[in-house]
């Protein structure tokens, strides 16, 4: 029984997919890693009120976000309550690192806001 | 050459006098004059005299090359008289034994033996004269130096033991047991001495019994009601086989007319004997078969271990059993080229494996050393059986590898009991982290049982060989030599398994009378394997010539070329020293680092060595047990029918007299 | 001393794709005392539920098990909507029927794989794996992710499948059929695999009830007992069978869960063949305030939360019972007499899901 | 680059250890052994021992268990090594990051080469994870022998 | 005599080499039977160097004499087989190196490596019989025990001995390990022994392991190409054949039980094998 | 955002049909439970800060019955396992958890089912020996 699959295997292609740089895409709708869109961001703190993972921060006052890809589990909640499409997740996943790093941007300076 | 020459003159009754009657002597002498010192003293020497007459009977047959045999003149006592007095007072012995322990089996077997004593020494006695004569051809000289020479080494061990055990039960000096023991052990010695060396057959019987009283003694020896309820069934045992090896004399002196075993073999013999002379051979091995503890009567060899552990070693290495097969190789020509030998060989062969299977469920050392002497004396007799020239070649090998080997293991044992105090197997885990140079020497002993390039490997491959012809018996050789496998493997894994991290454990003080005899056996057993070719060429091919210059049809000399020792040993043996010396070379710079063993990530020190942490946060010691398959190889289950398998091919050996 | 050999199986071991550790007695090599010992992945995800508000814990729970996440996501939002009130949408009850009955082809094709490895069958795992690429394929797919695929929400699902994936779906389901006839073939027929299997790790069905089995093991068993009997999501409408076998070994676990393969795709067939045109999702409004619970069927057997809230942001308490921690007793019945060779078949017989177990 | 390299590079064997994952990215690593992503064609091959093992894949959150687990386990694995976390429990915490029996993630236990996100990484990510493990190993053994020298 | 040794020599120096690749086609093969792409050819040199490059954690000494001995056993084997010489030493030098192996596994307290070893002695007991039978079918026809008298026959003895070259097959696939014989270890670890025998030898010794892996396969494989001497080519194909076999044989079976594997070859092999023997023994009269 | 302006909603029960026990009767009820073959599912424990509800859920085919139990915080929990011994690991779990004093558990991991060293004892108990009520997010 398991004979004729093995043969069968033997001789035909093997089911294995090619490896960086031929590998494929993933589909449409993947979702891979969170990106921001500093420039529409208006830090009203729905995508870090939502993430399970707490790994976005945002300052409302100071006008800052923080991100830690680390804690990211990529739910996509974060897109969903952006309403200004500022959290979008890529197609591509998430590259692994080699060192720990945080994403932050921050918004216009605000002279009430202590450097 | 020329410097050997005086060694010539020696008479060999002479030297039979030394091997046969000095150890008595030296035993008489420590009995009577009881210090701790002259005891020491006077086993010591009795050990060297020993060894000293043993090689230069050694030496005499090498120079002179051909067989030593003397006689006394008859008229110079009345042997006949000595020797039925012997014998009667041996059996009055045994029944006064017999009733004071109160067994009827004893008692009821050395009745059926003194009729038929007194029955021979009624009607055939005075068929011959018996003189003491003396045959000593290479057979004999391997059995002296195996007997005088390890004996003398055991005894020598058994001195510190001795005292040892002693102060363990409690003995004081005053109340000691030992002169008693070391009489009894030499006189043993010189029994078997006389034993192999003697050529009538009557006195070969006197000293038959002798070992079998001395073994009684030595068994009881502890006096223990275990070592009372062994000792006699050995002793019924073997008084019981002394019945078959009087029939034997009775049956020789009515049909052969002759109690000289020279002169019985150059006889018509073989497939030109006559049907009581076959009969009388086949009481014979069955004397043998109890001798060397075959199926089904193998019981009393085990009960045996009950006995210090030097008495052991004495029965397994080189006395006793080897009594035996020593009977069965001196009269393998007469029964050449019959049908009872194929049953002979087909019943050793049987034990061989039986007994190996057995093993396999021990935990008890000195058991599984017990099962493994049965296992190798079957070994012996299935080569006997097989009757050709490679077939006796591998016997003689065995008989010396098996002696050198299983004495060291048993005074190894000895030193490992008195050391952690238990004999079980499982307790050994790890010794070599307690006693790492003793476990060393355990060890050597064990591969020299079980491997290439030792001997008694090479010898089981030549009975491998020899054995094709008889597919029966070489089906049992090839999965017996299997089964050995397993429980050596084993327990010397056991004695390997050592916690992880105790790279170079101290190394444990062993009494000077331990380290001697241990060293000697171990580098005899390593040496002997070296010197198989000369050995093979100077000893064995000698014995096995003159053994075939007996057998009826056998012109010519006698051909041992055979693939097996065509092999380039020395090669072999040079790659697996390289293989062996190089990583103790690189082992000397330590390990980069040294880790604990895999525990699935648990691993964790306990007072009891290395263990792991478990249900509730528990740290547990780990234990590992080796595999007894009780299930399978349970001796409950199997001794019963395996004793009646090899009872029925002992009643085959006498059915096949019938047949021819 | 040592009369019993007495080892640790596990945390890290190979056969074992989680951490646990049985203490093992054995004698020569069959076991005479199993004692699970575990806490190597316990991270108190009861607790967290009760500080992260219970929209967040819709991914919470999704993470007790990475096999069966979208399983645990419906019983939690089935659990909390019915404390809140809500109806589900007809469509995403639907929708909700067919991720479960793809999770549980996966984590069967997972299993079957898993459990081929577990007595040294490995081409048989690697056809099974092949298989269950494709089933990856179809979350990457659908839902975006190919093992946490977070397509439940409270009120609905999170997504709607369109129709050109449902066509491939059954396309690649089909596909998928042929692969598993032959593989399931050799499962339950080949000689050697029924050597390993047939007559192991036997559990009567007095004992699964006493010893409170559930899923397969249960059934196995001979008990006919599965929460979709309950008809939640769209289960009333499309019914289910129990599958039941009554040896109660090894091999007749691998036979339930064969059957239930078939069982599934013939559900996805007819859930999508069935799926009604409606919203995917209501949205969820109020505080819930009450005690309740909800039990769905798992891959590995019914799970049960019990849900308890006070009107607030926050539930008061969420009890997870997952069908592995109710197999662990099971297990610990069936170990002892068997041959060590068989501890990993046995083990692996419950399916057992240690995070989720342990939670 | 010598002939050791290029076995070194060609030859990682995995041990893998699931200190607390929800079996998500377990699940993924050993798709990676399956036909489809065939990790055996680098040379890898999922071990199972520490004794011979290269690198050590770590999945799931820490917890005090699982922490000493870990620990023995990288002890036990004979140098030249390198570990890699997978996910982002193993990361960070991920969404248990603040639960109450979580140390967080690996690199509190261990010195960590390679971070590979993900939630679960998919066997793409995994699988260069492991290659950048390797030349992170290369790396630091090359430091070593410059070191000794 | 001199034209022996350096035959061997040369022998003993191609081996590993060949092995290396016919271990390397065997997971191409094993990996194209599970629809995979597989391994390079030359993976198991890259594996055994880089073993040969870590670092050495040795639990003790007796480790690296048995993984030593071991490798020495193969490669003197090896070179008996191509000397010509006694095939049943070459066998008992075979065991030689497997039991050095066991007791190195016994060595270490670890319960893997322990219970690996036990097992292992149960494969080698299982075992053992087949090859001493095989090589008394050699002595049954040819009146010896050496290698040089079988290169001497006029048929070749796969026809004579049809059934050994089934127990040969066999008994390649006990001791590489492959499934459904690797109860004691397997090249993979996912089994319920983790790498059984081997697991506590690491770095440097496994490597020593392998190598000898290396030697042991081609030893194997020249035990069956004797079974075709007149026509090397021939025996090649069958060894290949057989080799090929075993990794199918691997591919479509679940492991064994250790009891069931004592059953199995014990019954069924020495089965084959005593009817082979009965068949040589009835019609060839022996020689001598 | 305040608690008071939150909209009344009428609470929920949907843990149907439960059977109020007492301690002292637990066991019977149990037993009675076996007696009619109910399958083990688990038991449910809620930290009510002076007490605990506990809740042993049996399947009946494929309906669920009900125990409910409640002690107060340092009473004694007899252990069903000697009925249902499947109940082992939630009545350890409880132990641990929540530090309910279960005595008689057929497998008694004494605490230390789950956790190694314990910061806080009971992680799951409300009312933390000197510590303030847990619970109140981040």
């Amino acid at each position: 029984m398991m004979l004729s699959s093995v043969i069968r295997n033997l001789f035909s292609k093997p089911a294995t997919r090619p490896f960086a740089p031929a590998a494929r895409t993933a589909p449409q709708g993947y979702r891979g890693a969170v990106e921001f869109e500093e420039e529409v961001c208006i830090y009203c703190g729905a995508c870090a009120t939502r993430c399970p993972a707490n790994a976005i921060c945002v300052d409302r006052v100071a006008k800052s976000l923080e991100f830690d890809p680390f804690k990211c589990v990529q739910c996509g909640a974060c897109a969903e309550a952006c309403k200004k499409g500022c959290v979008q997740l890529q197609i591509d996943y998430q590259h692994p690192v080699a060192v720990r790093h945080t994403v932050a941007f921050h918004g216009p300076p605000k002279p009430t806001v202590a450097p | 050459m020329g410097l050997l020459e005086p060694l010539l003159k020696i008479s060999p009754l002479t030297l039979a006098a030394v091997l046969v009657f000095s150890p008595a002597l030296f035993g008489v002498v420590v009995f009577a004059v009881r210090t701790k010192w002259s005891r020491k003293g006077v086993v010591t020497v009795a050990g060297w005299v020993l060894t000293l007459a043993a090689i230069t009977v050694f030496a005499i047959a090498f120079v002179s090359r051909t067989a030593l045999s003397a006689t006394l003149p008859a008229k110079a006592a009345p042997w006949s008289m000595i020797v039925a007095g012997g014998d009667l007072a041996l059996l009055a012995a045994i029944l006064v034994i017999a009733v004071r322990f109160r067994s009827a089996m004893v008692f009821g077997v050395a009745l059926v033996q003194l009729a038929v004593v007194l029955y021979a020494e009624l009607t055939g006695g005075h068929a011959a004269e018996a003189a003491p004569s003396v045959f000593i051809d290479w057979l004999s000289v391997v059995m002296v130096m195996i007997v005088s020479v390890i004996g003398s080494i055991i005894a020598v061990y058994g001195l510190p033991y001795m005292k040892e055990h002693e102060r363990h039960l409690g003995i004081d000096e005053a109340g000691s047991h030992r002169p008693g023991f070391f009489l009894t052990m030499l006189v043993f010695l010189g029994a078997m001495n006389g034993l192999v060396i003697s050529d009538d057959l009557r006195w070969v019987f006197f000293f038959w019994e002798v070992t079998t009283l001395c073994s009684f003694l030595l068994i009881r020896h502890d006096g223990t009601d275990l070592a009372n309820t062994n000792a006699l069934r050995a002793l019924w045992m073997n008084t019981l086989g002394g019945v078959g090896f009087a029939v034997a004399i009775v049956l020789f002196g009515a049909h052969a007319h002759t109690y000289s075993v020279q002169a019985l073999l150059r006889s018509p013999m073989g497939a030109a004997a006559s049907l009581p002379i076959l009969a009388a051979l086949a009481c014979l091995m069955f004397a043998a078969f109890t001798k060397s503890a075959q199926m089904p009567f193998h019981s009393w060899l085990l009960g045996a271990m009950v006995a210090p552990t030097p008495v052991s070693a004495l029965l397994h290495s080189s006395t006793m059993v080897k009594a035996g097969v020593y009977l069965l190789m001196r009269f393998a020509p007469a029964f050449h080229g019959t049908q009872l030998s194929n049953v002979l060989a087909i019943a050793g062969g049987f034990t061989f494996v039986a007994t190996a299977f057995l093993a396999i469920g021990q935990t008890n050392a000195k058991k599984i050393l017990a099962y493994s002497t049965i296992s190798n004396l079957g070994l012996i007799i299935a080569c006997t059986g097989l009757n050709r020239p490679l077939a006796l070649a591998a016997a003689v090998m065995l008989l010396i590898f098996h002696a050198l080997s299983k004495g060291l293991l048993f005074m190894a044992c000895g030193v490992v009991e008195h050391g952690i105090h238990s004999r079980d197997i499982e307790d050994m885990q790890g010794l070599v982290n307690r006693m790492p140079l003793t476990t060393l020497i355990m060890v050597i002993g064990i591969l020299s049982m079980l491997l290439p390039p030792f001997g008694v490997l090479i010898a089981k491959l030549a009975a491998i060989e020899a054995s094709v012809h008889l597919p029966l018996a070489m089906g049992m050789l090839v999965i017996g030599s299997t089964l050995t496998v397993a429980f050596w493997t084993k327990w010397t894994g056991r004695l390997l398994a050592s916690e992880p991290g105790a790279v170079h454990p101290k190394i444990e003080h062993l009494h000077v009378m331990y380290f001697v005899p241990l060293v000697l056996l171990t580098v005899g057993a390593v040496a002997f394997s070296l010197a198989v070719f000369p050995l093979l060429t100077e000893l064995v091919e000698p014995a096995v010539t003159q053994y075939y210059a007996l057998v009826p049809g056998a012109a010519g000399g006698v051909d041992l070329s055979t693939d097996v020792l065509a092999v380039p040993w020395l090669l072999v043996f040079g790659v697996m020293a390289t293989a062996v010396l190089a990583p103790v070379l690189v082992a000397r710079t330590r390990p980069d680092e040294e880790v604990g063993a895999y525990m699935c990530g648990e691993q964790i020190e306990t007072p009891n060595g290395s263990g792991f942490i478990t249900v509730a946060e528990q740290s547990c010691s780990l234990s590992i047990r080796g595999h007894y398959f009780e299930r399978y190889v349970g001796e409950d289950r199997h001794t019963l029918w395996m004793s009646l398998v090899a009872a029925s091919l002992i009643a085959g050996m006498f059915g096949s007299v019938a047949v021819r | 001393m040592a009369q019993r050999t007495v080892i640790p199986f596990g945390p890290q071991h190979p056969v074992l794709p989680e951490p646990i550790q049985l203490k093992l007695t054995l004698k020569d090599e069959i076991v005479e005392e199993a004692l699970p010992h575990i806490g190597y992945v316990h991270r108190g995800v009861e607790k967290a539920a009760e500080r992260m508000d219970y929209t967040q814990n819709v991914f919470l729970v999704e993470r007790i098990c990475g096999i069966c996440s979208f399983i645990h996501a419906l019983c939690y939002c089935q659990g909390l909507e019915r404390l809140m009130g809500l109806e589900v949408p007809r469509r995403a009850a639907y929708l909700r029927v067919i991720w479960s009955e793809l999770h549980r082809l996966q984590s069967h094709h997972l299993w079957l794989g898993l459990y081929a490895d577990a007595f040294g069958f490995e081409s048989l795992f690697m056809e099974f794996w092949r298989s269950r690429e494709m089933l990856m394929d179809i979350f990457e797919k659908t839902a975006g992710s190919r093992v946490i695929i977070s397509a439940c929400c409270i009120g609905g699902v999170r997504r709607d499948i369109s129709d050109q994936h449902l066509q491939e779906t059954l396309e690649t389901l089909k596909t998928l059929e042929a692969a598993f006839d032959k593989s399931s073939e050799v499962m339950l027929n080949d000689y050697t695999v029924k050597k390993r299997t047939v007559g192991k790790g036997v559990l009567q069905a007095d004992k699964a009830i006493m010893l409170g089995a559930a899923g397969p093991v249960l059934r196995a068993s001979g008990v006919e007992q599965d929460a979709r009997q309950t008809g939640f999501a769209a289960y009333d409408e499309l019914r289910v069978e129990p599958v039941v076998e009554t040896a109660g070994d090894c091999y007749a676990r691998a036979k339930v869960r064969i059957r239930e393969v078939r069982q599934s795709l013939d559900l996805v067939r007819r859930a999508i063949a069935g799926l009604p045109d409606t919203d995917i999702a209501v949205r969820p409004k109020g505080r819930p305030n009450g005690r309740t619970i909800s039990r769905v069927e798992q891959p590995r057997g019914e799970l049960l939360y019990f849900l308890a809230a006070n009107g607030s942001q926050k539930l008061e308490r969420l009890r997870v019972r997952t069908p592995t921690f109710a197999n662990v007793a099971p297990l610990v019945h069936m170990l002892p007499g068997s041959e060590l060779a068989d501890v990993p078949v046995i083990v692996l017989s419950i399916d057992p899901c240690i995070s989720c177990t342990e939670r | 680059m010598g002939l050791i390299d290029i076995a070194r590079s060609k030859s990682p064997w995995i041990l893998h250890f699931d200190a607390g994952a929800c079996n998500g990215c377990d699940i993924e690593i050993l798709a990676c052994l399956t036909p489809v992503y065939d990790v055996e064609r680098f040379g890898i091959i999922n071990i199972g021992n520490p004794k011979h093992a290269d690198v050590l894949l770590v999945t799931g959150t820490v917890n005090k268990r699982s922490a000493r687990v870990l620990r023995n386990l990288y002890d036990q694995m004979p140098d030249p090594k390198a570990v890699v976390a997978i996910g982002a429990c193993a990361l960070s915490g991920g969404v248990f990051h603040e639960c109450y029996n979580v140390l967080g993630g690996v690199d509190s236990v261990l010195p960590v080469d390679v971070y590979v996100p993900g939630c679960a990484p998919k066997p793409e990510a995994i699988i260069e994870g492991v290659v950048m493990a390797l030349g992170k190993m290369q790396e630091r053994e090359h430091a070593r022998k410059r070191g000794a020298a | 005599m001199m034209a022996e040794y350096l035959t061997a020599l040369a022998a003993v120096l191609a081996a590993p080499f060949l092995g290396g690749i016919l271990m390397g086609l065997d997971r191409v093969v094993s990996a194209r039977l599970q629809s995979r792409q597989g391994p390079p050819l030359v993976q198991p040199f890259y594996d055994i160097l880089k073993l040969f490059a870590k670092r050495r954690m040795a639990a003790n000494t007796f480790q690296m004499i048995s993984v030593s001995v071991y490798l020495a056993s193969m490669v003197l084997s090896l070179a008996l087989l191509v000397m010509g010489q006694d095939l049943l030493v070459l066998l008992f030098i075979l065991a030689l190196g497997n039991i050095m192996l066991i007791l190195g596994g016994f060595s270490v307290k670890s319960p893997y490596s322990q219970l690996g070893s036990q097992r292992e002695v149960i494969v080698l007991l299982a075992y053992e019989p087949l090859l001493v039978c095989m090589v008394v079918g050699t002595y049954i026809l040819t009146g010896s025990f050496s290698a040089a008298s079988v290169f001497g026959l006029e048929r070749p003895l796969a026809l004579s001995m049809p059934a050994f070259v089934i127990t040969q097959t066999l008994v390649m696939a006990m001791k590489l390990h492959k499934s459904p014989f690797d109860v004691s270890a397997s090249h993979h670890a996912h089994q319920e022994l983790v790498r059984g025998i081997y697991t506590e030898f690491s770095g440097p010794q496994m490597a020593v392991i392998e190598l000898a892996h290396l030697y042991e396969l081609v030893l194997l494989l020249g035990f069956i190409v004797l079974f075709w001497h007149t026509n090397l080519v021939v025996g090649i194909v069958l060894a290949l054949a057989c080799h090929a076999a075993v990794i199918v044989l691997d591919n479509v079976s679940a492991r064994m039980t250790t009891r069931w594997m004592f059953g199995f070859t014990w019954s069924v092999g020495l089965a084959l094998a005593a009817a082979n023997l009965a068949a040589l023994y009835a019609t060839g009269p022996l020689p001598r | 955002m305040t608690e008071a302006a939150r909209p009344p909603i009428a609470p929920v029960c949907d843990v149907q049909p439960t059977r109020p026990v007492s301690v002292g009767d637990l066991v019977a009820a149990v037993e009675a439970m076996a007696a009619r073959r109910l399958r083990f599912v688990t038991a449910t424990c809620l930290d009510m800060g002076g007490r605990f509800d506990i809740y042993y859920h049996f399947a009946d085919g494929v309906k669920l019955d009900n125990l409910l139990v409640t002690i107060p915080r340092e009473a004694e929990l007899p252990s069903i396992t000697a009925v249902y011994l499947g109940a082992f690991l939630v009545e350890n779990e409880m132990k641990e958890l929540f530090g309910i004093n279960v005595v008689d558990i057929a497998i008694d991991y004494k605490g230390r089912l789950f956790m190694t060293e314990l910061d806080q004892p009971h992680p799951m108990a409300k009312v933390q020996s000197g510590a303030t009520p847990a619970g109140q997010g981040e």
